[in-house]
């Protein structure tokens, strides 16, 4: 009998999710944010795996977890481009020495 | 306590656990490492969710792309002569106390909420059935994914060698 | 003919112009003038040629069968409302004796403005255009058989000429062309509360058998069309109709203008370009009196009749008080706006009286008084372009210097003076005597007549002191006439010789219409005065 | 001669002129002789007139041509008949010899003013407005309705303007060009509201219809007292045209015109227009209407009579002595005695032409002097003008021989006739002073200008007598002047064809109740052979009679002995006028400053009418037109309130309002670190206390 049910999944996914959150607003450099982002996006994943599996959603949920990674891997071939920039701009990617918008 | 449940224990463990060290080790290099433990143990989870292709997928985009391109990024910002890849934090105390609250909450929906579930049954491979979806009912999201791809690809190449 | 849209065709071929006009470059300035010529001689043609198509046994006045030229269709229709049901207005136009008079004077004072426009150099393009937007607005209100279209092309007007005295007028064209905009603007309200009442007070039948709600300046002075209960409805033992009528004659009389709202009219005057006193003067103040003639009376042929006596006695103030008045003025052109309240003064006199002398007279007077008071201030555009200055004491000798000039302007001030041989003569003398006849107003009448003396006492002053007398040295280079000149003064002297050696020329286009109206506002007031 | 060749042959007369004015007016500036034009154009008219004259009074001696046509119709009209006004002009005896009147002293103006005017650079348009002015005239005389009549009327008021103002650079002349015309417009306000009354009651402009409807007994207003009051009405025409009393001022300032034009204005056409209007009115004058004319013209003869006395303007004599006379014709008018004004309108127009042009000579060659002290002893230099100047003074004075004499006897024997039927014998009185007085101003002028001493030698050595062209006028004029073309017996008028057959007494329309006892008919005894007689009654046949040899005689010798007490005065000096002038200082400044009438009119009507004219500008500008602007500046002011209620009270909360947001904005604005995570952090923040809200 296995006792491993959705709600164990989900708060798998939860905590990851915070603890994507807590890396997002606490780290400063820029890559650590994203990896804080892709710590999200994953927490997400899991849910959407885990309710197409409990919820006999045939394979939508998969896919649609399949088209998130697509798009982190978009996301991150981007913010990594960007981050290149950064660097090249200030020669760091601090982010919270970059507020020239700020003023 | 069956296997399947130990098995899920451990790689909730490894994902969480390694999860915790991403975030809070200094050192951007240990924290890339601990990402991939982090998407390895997911993996898993996926494996156990019964979704073997998304699993293939995570460690083949994830761990064989997204991560190595973290790593590049890190070694390429930051000089290898100079020793100190760190990453500095801030505003802990209230991130932590935020985020701990947060799942608190977040958990206690998840738990008060009564999903509607079905048994558990043996499941074949995904991946026919992802085929005919991605080709027939999601044929236009897939097309739009693949361009989005591309410009994203196009895009960041040209801002990079700028 | 009657059935070509020739009314259309003559109220809007000025747009038509003024598009060219708008479509060309600012620099064409010679292509502007000559088209807005070209427009303006055209309209002219065409009411010559309404002129030679017109039936003069018919009526007009009250009777839809007997306009001319008649065009009418529906123009907004607005069905299933609640409350109001159908809102339908009308494009409806058409002439009678009162009207094609009036058609011919606009066409002709606004092609002698033309002339008179000639040399404006400020922004040509902008003037010429808000000319002819003028043009159509002028003669779209004499046409149109429809109150709400009516009120259109009133208010039309308003815009452009606030434009024209507000950006090439005088040194305070400012001042004088909010004032005029806001006094007219204050008329417009008035009138445009009664015509609403109107509207809510009378229907009209449809070819379905349904009653809806009447524009219809036809239908409105047909009192069988009223409702039980409309406010203005002389069923309605509770109406309203004094005080919309009071209220309608004063947006009216604002235009005339009349005593005691005539003091834009010197200012608007005195500050206007030439050709636009000349149309103000010539066209604008006769939309005033045509309006009450049209509207006012017909339509409330029972409070007019009680009000006779007043509007008698507003006439006599205005012959008066205007004679008065411009005698006590040192400008030139301040005088002749004097001159024109108190010869609208005989128009509102003429109108008082109800027979058919005195309203023949009235109408002959408003087309002599567009005539010669054009005339008059062309004189003073003449002089004003050579000398700069329309202070009469620093004139004097004119005559010696402009002989032919002085000719022309001796022609203006007597028909001015009501010299007879001149046009102006005919008319006042036919008023007099149609108010004589009048008991009601007699006296007034009587009083009236001093006017005939102050006014020979005004204009002979002012021609003593301007062209009589030794020559000013400062004149010595004042130049007489030129061509563009001649075309002015030469058409309007004709017209006023002709008019007063043979009124019948213009006479036998109104008298029909004159004694249908006579009739019509003593039939309909007995018929009012039974319902009551 | 048919009828209708007549009637084309007097429309033809009525509008040559018209066309020498409008040719001459118009080609003037350019063709210099065209002057020759108009004055061949009024020779044309005299010898027409002539003819005309001729075959009217022969072959149609008792006929009235009148011929009309359709000028303005008003169509059927609603409740009252139509409204058909004609025009059209009437030929009658009266017509036919006004006409021949007035073309013979315009054509011999003109011939004068050829000479006189030489030199002028408005040549031409001298004598386009002369042209002008014959042919309102001739409208006058020809009209055979009312309406037309004050079309002339007013014409002939404007060609008088026009001709009275001709030297306009002078002040003066535009200043009396200017009271001519607005005098004359008092007078014609009267006629016109009479013309009106008429209309009014007949619906119609003509006279014979009018005449016809009074005498079927129709009056206007129903009553007697209505005609009466038309009559006056009509009569205020004559007063201003015919410079009677009150209106006389006009005429001794129109004196500011070219001499020819005075003699044309005062001999015989514009001021006789106001006497041919009465007469051609006089069948619808009441008696009490005529009682009203009477007196106005007793004190028009009376008041100029006495003014001229002491003038020292040569013209001005002439002027005053033209109102008196005028004031004799009403007079005649007013007693009943209408075959007699006639006579005198016709006399009088070519003795006082000749006057006038005759001191038009005198002037001319003086060099436009006109003050008779200065002049003295031109009899040697000017012979011709001298004897011609004396023999109309003659006629104006009523010496026996003279054509004065037969008409002014006619006159006073017709207001004696009146006093000894009716009692008035004041109007009698009146005519006797006023032929006294007429005797001696003219030769007192005749003494001063061409008799004694030189006063102005430098003036006097240049004068010469005139040309040919203005002394052939002259010598016309004096001729005309003379008894024998009027009556072949120098004391009786009567026996000429002009009173014995051509001029007669028209019937009169009025009631009887509202006649003149004497006018009234009765039908009793007719003397058929006098025909003047055959509308009055008996009686006054008798006492016209009676009278007839009494005047002659008194008239006479009055006349005689206002020439001897000139003579005395001025001639012979027997007495010094200067020293009897002191003596009679009141009386002498009354008469010298024309009894200050004038004065009083301008203190009077003219500064009052300019004053109210000021009056109501201001009111106009200060109250009227402050109204406009008060209200304006009212809501200028109020919306300007309002604008400082906006602004302070309304945008003062706005601004309160921004203020905090401000201040909460210095608050927040810590908050605000430009930092995604500080951000998500607050996000994250906030969805705790959402979730927590809606848990």
């Amino acid at each position: 009998m296995i006792n491993i049910t959705l709600y164990h999944y989900l708060i798998v996914s939860s905590v990851l999710f915070c603890l994507g959150i807590f890396g997002v607003i606490t780290r400063k450099n820029a890559i650590m944010v994203l990896m804080g982002i892709e710590l999200i996006l994953n927490a997400a994943n899991i849910n959407f795996v885990a309710f197409a599996r409990y919820g006999n959603f045939g394979n939508s949920g998969q896919l649609a977890a399949l088209f998130v990674i697509i798009l982190a891997a978009a996301e991150a071939a981007i913010a990594m481009a960007i981050v290149l920039n950064i660097y090249k701009t200030f020669t760091n990617i601090n982010i919270d020495e970059i507020d020239t918008l700020k003023d | 306590m069956t296997v399947y449940d130990i098995t899920f224990y451990l790689f909730a463990l490894i994902t969480l656990g390694s999860a915790f060290f991403v975030v809070t080790i200094r050192n951007i290099v240990y924290s890339a490492f601990f990402l991939l433990f982090t998407l390895f143990g997911i993996t898993g989870l996926y494996v156990l969710l019964s979704a073997d292709f998304i699993a293939i997928v995570q460690l083949v985009v994830y761990v064989g792309g997204i991560l190595v391109l973290l790593l590049f990024g890190v070694m390429l910002t930051h000089k290898i002569t100079n020793v100190q890849i760190k990453s500095g934090t801030l505003q802990i105390i209230p991130s932590a106390i935020a985020v701990i609250v947060l799942a608190f909450a977040l958990i206690k929906i998840f738990l008060s909420t009564n999903w509607k579930t079905f048994q558990l049954t043996a499941q074949n491979s995904s991946v026919q059935g992802l085929g005919v979806l991605l080709v027939n009912q999601y044929s236009v999201v897939f097309e739009l994914l693949g361009i989005l791809l591309l410009i994203a690809l196009i895009g960041a190449a040209s801002m990079a060698r700028r | 003919m009657q059935n070509f849209p020739i009314l259309s065709l003559l109220t809007f071929l000025p747009i038509v112009g003024m598009i060219f006009i708008l479509s060309l470059t600012k620099r064409q300035e010679k292509t502007i003038k000559w088209i807005t010529l070209i427009v303006t001689g055209v309209q002219l043609l065409i009411a010559i040629v309404i002129l030679f198509f017109y039936n003069f046994s018919m009526a007009g006045i009250n009777d839809p069968s007997s306009f001319q030229f008649v065009e009418k269709f529906r123009w907004i229709e607005i069905t299933g409302l609640a409350w109001v049901g159908t809102i339908k207005i009308d494009y409806f136009l058409g002439i009678d004796g009162l009207s094609v008079v009036l058609v011919l004077l606009t066409t002709i004072v606004t092609f002698i403005a033309t002339f008179a426009s000639w040399n404006i150099s400020k922004s040509i393009k902008g003037y010429f255009a808000l000319f002819l937007l003028l043009d159509t607005a002028m003669l779209g209100v004499f046409v149109s058989l429809d109150f709400f279209l009516f009120y259109v092309f009133w208010e039309l007007m308003l815009l452009p000429m606030y434009f024209l005295i507000g950006v090439w007028g005088g040194p305070r064209r400012e001042y004088a062309a909010i004032k005029f905009f806001l006094y007219t603007l204050l008329g417009s309200v008035f009138i445009l509360l009664v015509m609403i009442g109107l509207y809510f007070s009378a229907t009209e039948t449809l070819a379905n058998g349904s009653k809806v709600f009447s524009f219809n300046i036809l239908t409105l002075m047909d009192t069988a069309n009223y409702t039980t209960t409309g406010i203005l409805s002389p069923f309605n033992p509770n109406n309203l109709r004094f005080i919309a009528y009071i209220a309608l004659f004063i947006g009216f009389a604002i235009k005339i203008p009349m005593f005691p709202f005539h003091t834009w009219l010197p200012d608007a005057h005195v500050e206007a370009p030439t050709a636009i006193s000349v149309i103000l003067a010539g066209v604008l103040l006769k939309m005033g009196t045509y309006g009450i003639l049209r509207i006012s009376y017909p339509i409330f042929p029972d409070i007019t009749i009680q009000l006779l006596w007043y509007i008698g006695l507003f006439g006599m103030i205005n012959i008066i008080y205007g004679a008065l008045a411009a005698m006590a003025q040192k400008d030139f052109k301040k005088l002749i706006a004097y001159s024109s309240v108190s010869h609208m003064g005989y128009v509102l006199l003429g109108m008082a009286s109800l027979t058919t002398a005195s309203l023949s007279g009235a109408v002959l007077q408003m087309f002599n008084h567009g005539t010669i008071t054009a005339m008059l201030f062309i004189i003073v555009g003449i002089i004003y372009d050579r000398a700069h200055t329309r202070d009469m004491d620093a004139f004097g000798g004119i005559a010696n210097q402009m002989p032919i000039y002085t000719g022309f302007v001796a022609v203006a001030f007597f028909a001015a003076i009501g010299l007879p041989g001149l046009s102006g003569f005919i008319s006042e003398a036919l008023v007099f005597v149609g108010a004589f006849s009048s008991e009601l107003i007699r006296t007034i009448t009587i009083i009236s007549t001093l006017g005939i003396l102050l006014g020979a006492g005004y204009m002979l002053w002012a021609f003593q002191r301007i062209y009589f007398g030794e020559l000013n040295s400062k004149w010595k280079e004042l130049k007489d006439l030129e061509l563009r000149e001649y075309f002015m003064v030469v058409p309007l002297t004709l017209i006023i010789i002709l008019l007063g050696v043979y009124p019948s020329l213009i006479l036998q286009f109104m008298t029909t219409s004159v004694n249908a109206l006579v009739k019509f506002m003593g039939d309909a007031q007995i018929i009012i005065s039974s319902i009551n | 001669m048919t009828e209708s060749v007549l009637i084309k042959l007097a429309l033809l007369i009525l509008f040559l002129p018209l066309i020498g004015f409008i040719v001459t007016l118009l080609f003037g500036k350019r063709i210099k002789w065209l002057y020759w034009f108009e004055n061949s154009i009024l020779i044309l008219a005299f010898l027409l007139s002539a003819v005309l004259a001729y075959f009217k009074l022969t072959h149609f001696t008792d006929q009235t041509l009148i011929s009309e046509f359709e000028w303005i119709n008003l169509g059927s009209i609603p409740f009252v008949k139509s409204i058909i006004i004609d025009l059209g002009i009437m030929l009658d005896n009266i017509t036919v010899l006004m006409i021949l009147t007035v073309n013979i002293v315009s054509l011999l103006v003109h011939i004068f003013s050829v000479g006189y005017m030489k030199g002028d650079k408005r040549y031409n348009r001298y004598f386009s407005y002369l042209g002008i002015f014959t042919f309102s005239m001739l409208g006058i005389v020809l009209t055979h309705n009312l309406l037309m009549m004050y079309v002339f009327w007013e014409l002939v008021g404007l060609s008088s303007y026009l001709l009275i103002g001709f030297w306009y650079e002078k002040k003066t002349a535009s200043d009396a060009a200017k009271k001519a015309f607005i005098v004359n417009r008092i007078g014609d306000i009267g006629m016109f509201l009479g013309i009106l009354t008429l209309f009014l009651t007949y619906n119609t402009f003509s006279f014979d219809k009018i005449f016809y409807q009074i005498s079927t007994g129709n009056l206007p207003f129903g009553t007697e007292f209505g005609l009466t009051v038309a009559g006056v009405l009509l009569f205020c025409g004559a007063i201003g045209k015919s410079a009677q009393f009150p209106l006389h001022v006009w005429l001794p300032d129109a004196m500011e015109g070219p001499t020819p034009v005075s003699a044309l204005i005062h001999a015989a056409t514009m001021v006789a227009a106001g006497v041919y209007f009465m007469i051609r009115v006089f069948p619808i004058l009441s008696g009490d209407a005529l009682l009203v004319i009477a007196t106005i013209g007793a004190l028009s003869a009376f008041i100029p009579a006495t003014i001229a006395v002491t003038q020292n303007d040569i013209k001005k004599v002439l002027a005053y002595s033209t109102i008196s006379q005028l004031g004799y014709m009403i007079m005649a008018i007013g007693v009943g005695a209408y075959t007699f004004a006639f006579f005198h309108l016709v006399t009088h127009a070519f003795f006082k032409a000749g006057l006038f042009l005759g001191s038009g000579s005198v002037i001319h060659s003086m060099h436009h002097e006109q003050d008779m002290t200065k002049m003295g002893g031109l009899r040697k230099k000017m012979p011709l003008t001298y004897i011609t100047f004396l023999v109309a003074s003659l006629a104006l004075s009523g010496i026996p021989f003279t054509s004065g004499f037969l008409s002014k006897d006619g006159i006073l024997a017709g207001t004696f006739a009146f006093g000894s039927l009716t009692g008035y014998w004041y109007f009698a009185a009146v005519g006797f002073i006023v032929a006294f007085l007429t005797a001696f101003y003219m030769f007192r002028a005749i003494i001063m200008t061409f008799h004694g001493k030189p006063k102005n030698k430098e003036k006097f050595e240049h004068a010469k007598e005139s040309s040919f062209v203005m002394a052939m006028p002259l010598v016309v004029l004096s001729a005309l002047s003379l008894f024998f073309w009027y009556s072949l017996n120098p004391f009786n008028p009567n026996e000429g064809k002009l009173l014995s057959s051509w001029i007669k007494t028209p019937e009169i329309s009025v009631p009887q109740s509202a006649r003149y006892e004497f006018m009234k008919t009765d039908d009793k005894i007719i003397n058929k052979e006098n025909l003047e007689e055959v509308t009055y009654s008996n009686s006054y046949t008798e006492a016209i009679h009676h009278a007839h040899y009494p005047t002659l005689f008194t008239s006479a010798s009055l006349a005689l002995l206002g020439i001897l007490f000139a003579f005395i005065f001025y001639q012979w000096k027997v007495f010094d006028p200067n020293k009897f002038a002191e003596k009679l200082k009141p009386i002498y400044l009354l008469s010298f400053n024309k009894w200050y009438f004038d004065e009083i009119y301008y203190a009077s009507f003219v500064a009052g009418t300019i004053g109210l004219s000021k009056i109501i500008s201001m009111f106009d500008n200060k109250f009227i037109d402050g109204i406009v602007n008060g209200s304006a500046l009212f809501t200028k002011n109020f919306s300007a309130f309002t604008g400082k209620f906006d602004n302070v009270v309304v945008d003062g909360l706005v601004n309160m309002m921004a203020y905090i947001s401000g201040m909460f904005g210095l608050f927040f604005r810590r908050f605000q670190t430009g930092k995604v995570q500080t951000y998500i952090l607050f996000v994250v923040f906030s969805l705790i206390i959402l979730l927590y809200i809606f848990r």
